[in-house]
């Protein structure tokens, strides 16, 4: 977990993402939605603030939050790579991919390198899995990943 | 619209568009504009062709031209070649896996042959963002009938003279469900398409409202009519951006037409849609959970009765359906309740759409009619098994489901039949698995899932599913004994018989089938602590061939352990109580020395 | 209504339409086993959230067992509650419970007044299976001024979690996380001190495990008592006497006083004082501040606060100083009637006995745990010496006798101590809800009125209705009383005042159900209200008895008044019997 | 886009839409229809083959005939370009040589409709190009 100083610019996206479904606690879930675009993550300060609108608790909203495995109150890495856990990934191989990721970055599944750049999660079946075992690293899609490649993978991201 | 000689229809689904498919349509355009060919041929985004094995898919109209894996670079030949002289592409041709031969187009494809797409119908056929071509194809014709010459219960007796039965795993007539909601009185109702598509390994949902959004508004519509609701939502999964977008489209286009809004077609329904997201929670596919989630609450389900039908979303009733039936819904009132009841079996009508994957040479989504034997699917549409390897199980249901063997290859599909088997319909997963897959390990799997998609609320299936879980680990493991599948069969009868909701009663299914159907391989692992497929890592003993080894030392450098000993140029040992199955040592040998069991 | 038949374990049993099988079971004396199912039906307080699974049984035509707590009968339904199916899927739900608690029953605090322990009992639990190598879900522990959460003990049963929302609409917890790892937590599992708590307490009331245990100070108490060079003495709240009996296996509503004061004296406390007596000086400070501010509105004063609030319940009190920060100044300034004894207590009466203030210490023995908070709260301490120096709750101190070797039935009936045990009827029925606003009126009346009263029960504002109106006439002006008990009723209230869909002149609010006799600090109730009921009554008789039964009449008050503090709202009284509110949200 | 206002409208918007579609309809069946392959090498296109096979589309959509036109490679025949090959369902394919916009016509109306034989078929030595490769 990791918190958000909030500043006069966050508290505007808050109040917007709010206001955009006038502050109606049955939105919670799609507000949480907008606020994790916005920011990336749902650091604290942002649970609290929008709690504060909603006029719904901070411990209802920390409750959902905690709930749905797409929210997240850890800023993600630079590029925030996925390992799709599907059946049909994981019976590819996916495991071993994961496995490999996680020996090169030195990260849990769930962990950010210390330098920020890369994060690791698993995620549900993306669907695609004609292409398995499928990697996401922000938008793209690695189709088929051995292994093998990972670190070739890695390496192709330099900045 | 503008007429073309022909079409050439580029599978925009997320499978493919993962392998530049967007490129691809980008390119044939350019290309095609380059040779003065613009007026001649159309380059359409379709949605998915459910062959997601060997996309990007490039299919050619008029004669069913069906190009695999094509890539941005193709695009030149394919319009230099095909579109202008009418010569195929021959090394983008599909080829058969058997007979090594290309095959010319997709009708006489092992893959489409057996397959009846009432569901899939647009998909992979129409622009999905284009509501035109929906409307060419008698879109909206179901709902304009509906409003303007039925009354509510006469739509509704058509659904229920249908046999419709729900998609999305629990198989309850449609029709009967729409009738319940139709009864219950209240100012405000309410249609939920449920697209919060959770197995690990399904995607029909996703690629229906990705292909045809269209025939999925309109179903929400005819539901909207028939139960009198004004307000459908349909709750769909953040992670499907492309599904989201597409929807967004497609209700936009409707409410242009008017075919969404206020007094449709000139009559008194009004009835339009929202959208609103998951969030990562499996466990929001069961209604009440799912209703929960919509209400802006942690997604947790409540105990049946009441029944959305009687109070559901913000107390009202409300009606819930999942992708797959209502696509199916347009297509019933167009071609009537005898034709739909005249596929399938006698208590299964129509299709199911399954996707088809693990090791199984096609890979992709297939809609076939009920009644069609598992051997079919996987041996004709599916291709066999890959790498010419042996058929050992095949999981349907997805979490909630159980493995089919062998001996249930010729058992015609459908809802009663999987369940009599010990599986389910569920959503349509379906997990071909071989000789090398581990069915222990299989259940551990799902058990995992299940555990990480557990709400928690209640205990059977909060705790009951983690124990199950640590008990497979323990037996992978190389640490089980005995009687831990005793407990595990005890233990999973009780979750299924105590669990809140549809989740942890149906989650012990892998465990208990496979416990049926390979109790050989369970208790190989307990008692002769071996794993018989070869995938348990614990369970592996190493040992060293010794006509094979030449003492060569490679492996004695490679072990991290120190469990192999031996002198120079003569055979070495593994030790096996030192060994951690690491396996170092067997990819150092370079004399094959080295045997794993 | 409708009425059908059903059959439970061979007995056909008539229900009416809406009848859960548990209490269809319950009418022909089947007490089905329940964990999570909780029902106050006396204060319409119910949780069924169906998680346990403990209650299930077989529903004959039906493919899995049902909840019985929360499935309604049917027509012809045939349900087995005990058969072998039913039996093995209990006892094997229960194991699983049970794989995921620790086992540490011999040093919990709940031990013995444990539903799972008890339940395990019951169920004859002797072994659990799948425990070797079996993961717990383990949380941080919090503790608080008030309470403690030691989570690895929840079983998830959301009875708090009911409680702080839906009944005191306190939103300090919520279910988080999800799976095994889910849990009841204030946002963030940060600790209770941080969040909006107002440490009522009646989580712990409802907690069926050691999950949610109080903050106990009873070795500190001990310690004092064996010191030498303190003087100890000991004040009890008015509910106190009407519950402590059950601890020692004595009907609900039987009434101990003097058991009680026995007990205490046996203990070692050197005088033994009763709460009850600062009742009655809170109803003169109270009293004085109600018609302060009658007597300005009717003179027509725009500026004057109405209505309004008692102050004696530290809940409430940190209940408004969270939720309505811009009513800061509406609630009377008196303090709680344990703060007033015990401010009068380190003054006057250390002053009287020559005793130091550092060397007197006053404990409290309270229906309450927020109690425990607010004799912690810096405002009341000098010097960093509190008031009171410890709150112990009613169980604590039965605890307490026990451990002592005191034969609680065999003790004689004592009397309090003086000046400061002396008491009267008005302060007795503080203890309920009603009960303050009733004292005071019966001596405002008297004071505005210049009258006797002739009748010195007030019905009218009696009961376990949550939220109770009434109008009283003083002499011609007639006076409008809001009541309302649990903070959830309250904040209805408070709402209803801020649209100005009511207008009261005195409002009186109690955060826990039935008034403090509903305390968490009381003997647990084990979700059975009939209870609350039962020590509601034996407080109005407690009141009936007494030869004085208003305030202003109480002698060693009145001499208190004359010797010490002059007259109610005094400056002396004002720096020792009144405070002043915080907003808690300024951080 | 204007909003339709009614089931007719609905209708009659369908039908102007549909012919667009009819091609892929079509080819979704493509057994029961009456299958026209026009030659469309370089030679073929130099012979004229795409006047033919604009004017075999348009013919087909104005008469609603159940025919599917879709083009080919060489067949072989260059000296009778532009040829065409008809394969009406149940019946073996023949391919028409030398044929222009006026002779599509009447292969058409003649021998697909009437199934009247006409002159100009290109005999015996015929295999379907495919089955060449």
């Amino acid at each position: 977990m990791s918190n958000l100083k909030l500043q006069e610019c966050h508290l505007k996206t808050i109040d917007e993402v709010c206001d955009s479904y006038k502050n109606d606690p049955g939105d919670l879930i799609k507000i949480l939605h907008k606020a994790q675009t916005a920011f990336g993550y749902l650091p604290e300060s942002v649970q609290r603030e929008i709690a504060k609108r909603l006029k719904i608790s901070v411990a209802k909203v920390y409750g959902v939050v905690t709930f749905y495995s797409f929210f997240t109150m850890t800023p993600k890495g630079k590029h925030a790579i996925s390992v799709c856990m599907g059946t049909a990934c994981y019976v590819r191989g996916a495991e071993k991919v994961v496995d490999e990721f996680k020996e090169h970055l030195k990260i849990k599944v769930g962990g950010v390198t210390e330098d920020g750049k890369f994060s690791l999660d698993c995620l549900r079946c993306v669907g695609a899995c004609g292409l398995a075992p499928v990697v996401l690293i922000g938008e793209k899609v690695y189709g088929r990943v051995e292994p093998s490649q990972v670190k070739e993978i890695l390496d192709s991201y330099t900045d | 619209m503008a007429q073309y000689k022909m079409h050439l229809l580029v599978c925009g689904g997320t499978g493919c568009r993962a392998s530049q498919s967007e490129q691809i349509v980008e390119n044939l355009k350019s290309e095609i504009k380059n040779l003065g060919l613009e007026n001649d041929a159309q380059v359409v985004t379709t949605g998915c062709f459910g062959f997601c094995e060997k996309g990007p898919i490039v299919k050619i109209i008029p004669d069913n031209t069906f190009y695999t894996q094509v890539k941005p670079e193709d695009c030149a030949e394919i319009v230099t070649e095909h579109v202008l002289k009418g010569r195929k592409v021959n090394r983008l041709l599909y080829e058969d896996p058997e007979t090594l031969k290309h095959i010319e187009d997709s009708k006489h494809m092992g893959f489409y042959q057996k397959q009846l797409r009432i569901a899939l119908r647009n998909c992979g056929f129409i622009d999905p963002e284009n509501i035109d071509e929906y409307i060419a194809r008698d879109g909206y014709a179901a709902i304009g009938k509906i409003i303007t010459e039925m009354t509510p219960e006469a739509a509704i007796d058509i659904m229920k003279k249908s046999g419709l039965r729900g998609r999305g795993g629990g198989g309850f007539p449609t029709g009967l469900k729409w009738e319940i909601a139709s009864k219950n009185k209240a100012d405000q109702k309410y249609v939920v398409c449920n697209a919060d598509e959770g197995d690990p390994g399904a995607f029909m949902d996703r690629s229906i409202l990705e292909g045809d959004p269209h025939s999925v508004i309109e179903a929400m519509a005819i539901c909207g009519y028939c139960i009198g609701a004004t307000k459908g939502i349909v709750y769909i999964r953040a992670e499907y951006p492309l599904a989201i977008k597409r929807l967004k489209v497609a209700a936009r286009q409707a409410r242009a037409y008017g075919l969404l809004g206020e007094k449709i077609l000139g009559t008194d329904f009004d009835f339009d849609i929202e959208l609103r997201y998951g969030a990562g929670a499996f466990v929001c596919g069961e209604e009440t959970a799912l209703i929960h989630s919509m209400e802006g609450h942690r997604g947790e389900p409540t105990v049946k009765p009441p029944f959305p039908a009687e109070k559901g979303y913000l107390g009202k009733p409300t009606n819930v359906n999942n992708v797959e039936t209502f696509a199916n819904v347009p297509a019933i009132f167009l071609k009537g309740a005898e034709w739909f009841a005249s596929i399938g079996t006698e208590k299964s009508k129509g299709t199911k759409v399954f996707a088809l994957a693990g090791k199984i040479n096609n890979v992709g989504l297939i809609e076939v009619p009920m009644g069609i034997t598992l051997r079919e699917v996987i041996f004709e549409i599916g291709g066999g098994i890959k790498d010419g390897k042996k058929f050992k199980a095949v999981q349907t249901g997805g979490p909630s489901g159980g493995c089919l063997t062998e001996k249930h290859l010729d058992t015609p599909i459908d809802f009663d039949n999987l369940i009599a088997a010990g599986s389910m319909m569920g959503s349509g997963g379906m997990i071909v698995m071989d000789e090398d897959d581990c069915m222990v390990s299989v259940a551990k799997f799902y058990l995992e899932f299940t555990v990480e998609e557990s709400c928690g609320k209640c205990a059977p299936c909060r705790i009951g599913n983690k124990r199950l879980h640590e008990i497979l680990e323990k037996i992978c493991g190389g640490k089980g004994v005995e009687e831990d599948i005793e407990y595990l069969k005890n233990l999973s009868r009780v979750i299924k018989d105590t669990s809140l909701c549809g989740l942890g009663q149906t989650s012990p299914n892998p465990v208990l089938s496979t416990i049926e159907h390979f109790y050989d391989e369970y208790l190989a692992h307990v008692k002769e602590r071996i794993c018989p497929a070869g995938s348990c890592k614990a369970l592996k003993l190493y040992t060293i061939i010794s006509d094979k080894c030449t003492g060569c030392t490679a492996c004695v450098r490679a072990c991290p352990v120190d469990a192999i000993t031996g002198e120079k140029r003569q055979p070495h040992v593994i030790d096996a109580d030192k060994c951690i199955r690491c396996g170092a040592c067997y990819d150092k040998c370079k004399f094959t020395a080295i045997h794993v069991q | 209504m409708e009425k059908f038949t059903i059959k439970i374990d061979n007995t056909e049993v008539e229900v009416s339409k809406g009848t859960t099988i548990y209490q269809a079971a319950k009418q022909i004396g089947i007490d089905i086993p329940v964990l999570c199912y909780l029902n106050l039906e006396h204060l319409n307080i119910e949780s069924r959230p169906g998680g346990c699974r403990i209650c299930v049984v077989e529903v004959e035509g039906r493919r899995n067992l049902a909840p019985s707590c929360s499935t309604e009968c049917t027509p012809g339904m045939v349900v087995n509650t005990h058969n072998m199916r039913v039996m093995n899927a209990r006892k094997t739900v229960l194991e699983l419970i049970l794989s995921d608690h620790p086992k540490e029953c011999l040093t919990c605090s709940s031990s013995g007044q444990c539903d799972l322990q008890h339940l395990s009992q019951v169920m004859g639990i002797r072994e659990i299976h799948a425990v070797e190598n079996a993961e717990m879900s383990t949380y941080r522990k919090d503790v608080s001024p008030a309470l403690k959460r030691d989570m690895d003990k929840c079983i998830m049963c959301r009875r708090c979690e009911t409680i702080c929302n839906d009944v005191q609409t306190v939103g300090a917890l919520s279910a988080v996380n999800r799976g095994f790892m889910s849990v009841v937590a204030p946002a963030f599992e940060q600790d209770l001190i941080d969040s909006p708590c107002t440490f009522c307490g009646q989580c712990v009331a409802v907690c069926p495990t050691g999950a949610l245990t109080p903050y106990d100070d009873t070795a500190k108490v001990l310690r004092a008592l064996a010191d030498p060079s303190k003087t100890v003495i000991v004040q009890t709240a008015p509910a106190v006497r009407a519950a402590l009996g059950e601890e020692f296996g004595l009907e609900p509503g039987t009434l101990v006083t003097g058991k009680m004061v026995a007990a205490l004296r046996s203990l070692g406390f050197d005088k033994i004082f009763d709460t009850d007596f600062a009742a009655d000086l809170t109803i003169m400070e109270e009293g004085a501040e109600l018609l302060g501010r009658i007597s300005k509105f009717l003179a027509g004063d725009k500026d004057v606060k109405l209505p309004i609030l008692t102050s004696c319940c530290p809940a409430w009190v940190n209940f408004f100083e969270e939720y309505y920060p811009c009513m800061l100044d509406i609630p009377s300034t008196a303090r709680s009637p344990q703060q007033m004894f015990g401010s009068i207590a380190k003054n006057y009466y250390a002053e009287l006995m020559g005793v130091k203030r550092e060397d007197l210490v006053v404990v409290s023995v309270m229906p309450c745990l927020a109690k425990k908070y607010e004799c912690a709260r810096e405002e009341f301490s000098t010097n960093g010496n509190p008031d009171v120096d410890f709150s112990i709750s009613t169980r604590e101190l039965a605890s307490l006798i026990k451990s002592c070797n005191i034969n609680f039935d065999l003790l004689p009936d004592e009397d309090f101590d003086n000046p400061l045990g002396e008491s009267t009827g008005a302060g007795v029925i503080f203890g309920v809800t009603g009960g303050v606003i009733e004292a005071a009126v019966r001596t405002a009346y008297e004071l505005f009125t210049g009258k006797k009263l002739d009748k010195i029960d007030f019905k009218e504002l009696r009961g376990l209705e949550g939220i109770r109106m009434a109008s009283i006439d003083f002499n011609g002006t007639m006076i409008h009383i809001g009541i309302a008990h649990q903070l959830g009723n309250a904040r209805k209230l408070l709402d209803g005042i801020r649209s100005g869909m009511y207008n009261f002149h005195a409002i009186e609010i109690m955060a826990c159900p039935g008034g403090c006799i509903g305390g968490a600090g009381q003997p647990l109730h084990h979700g059975n209200s009939k209870v609350i009921k039962a020590r509601s009554e034996a407080i109005y008789r407690e009141d009936s008895q007494k030869t004085i039964r208003k305030s202003h009449e109480n002698p060693y008050i009145v001499k208190l008044y004359e010797e010490y503090l002059g007259h109610p709202m005094s400056e002396k009284a004002h720096h020792l019997l009144h405070t002043h509110y915080f907003e808690k949200n300024k951080k | 886009m204007n909003k339709i206002k009614s089931l007719e409208d609905l209708r009659k918007m369908k039908q102007s839409l549909e012919h667009g579609m009819n091609i892929r309809e079509k080819s979704n069946e493509p057994d029961s229809l009456v299958q026209i392959r026009v030659a469309m090498a370089t030679c073929g296109i130099a012979s004229g083959a795409r006047t033919v096979m604009n004017a075999l589309v348009e013919k087909i959509e104005q008469e609603k005939i159940p025919a599917v036109v879709t083009q080919g490679g060489c067949m072989g025949y260059c000296y009778a370009e532009p040829t065409i090959e008809v394969k009406v369902p149940g019946k073996d394919p023949v391919v028409f040589g030398n044929v222009d916009a006026v002779r599509a016509i009447e292969i058409i109306e003649k021998y697909i409709v009437n199934g009247e034989l006409l002159d100009g078929i290109i005999p015996t030595n015929y295999q379907s190009i495919n089955e060449k490769q």
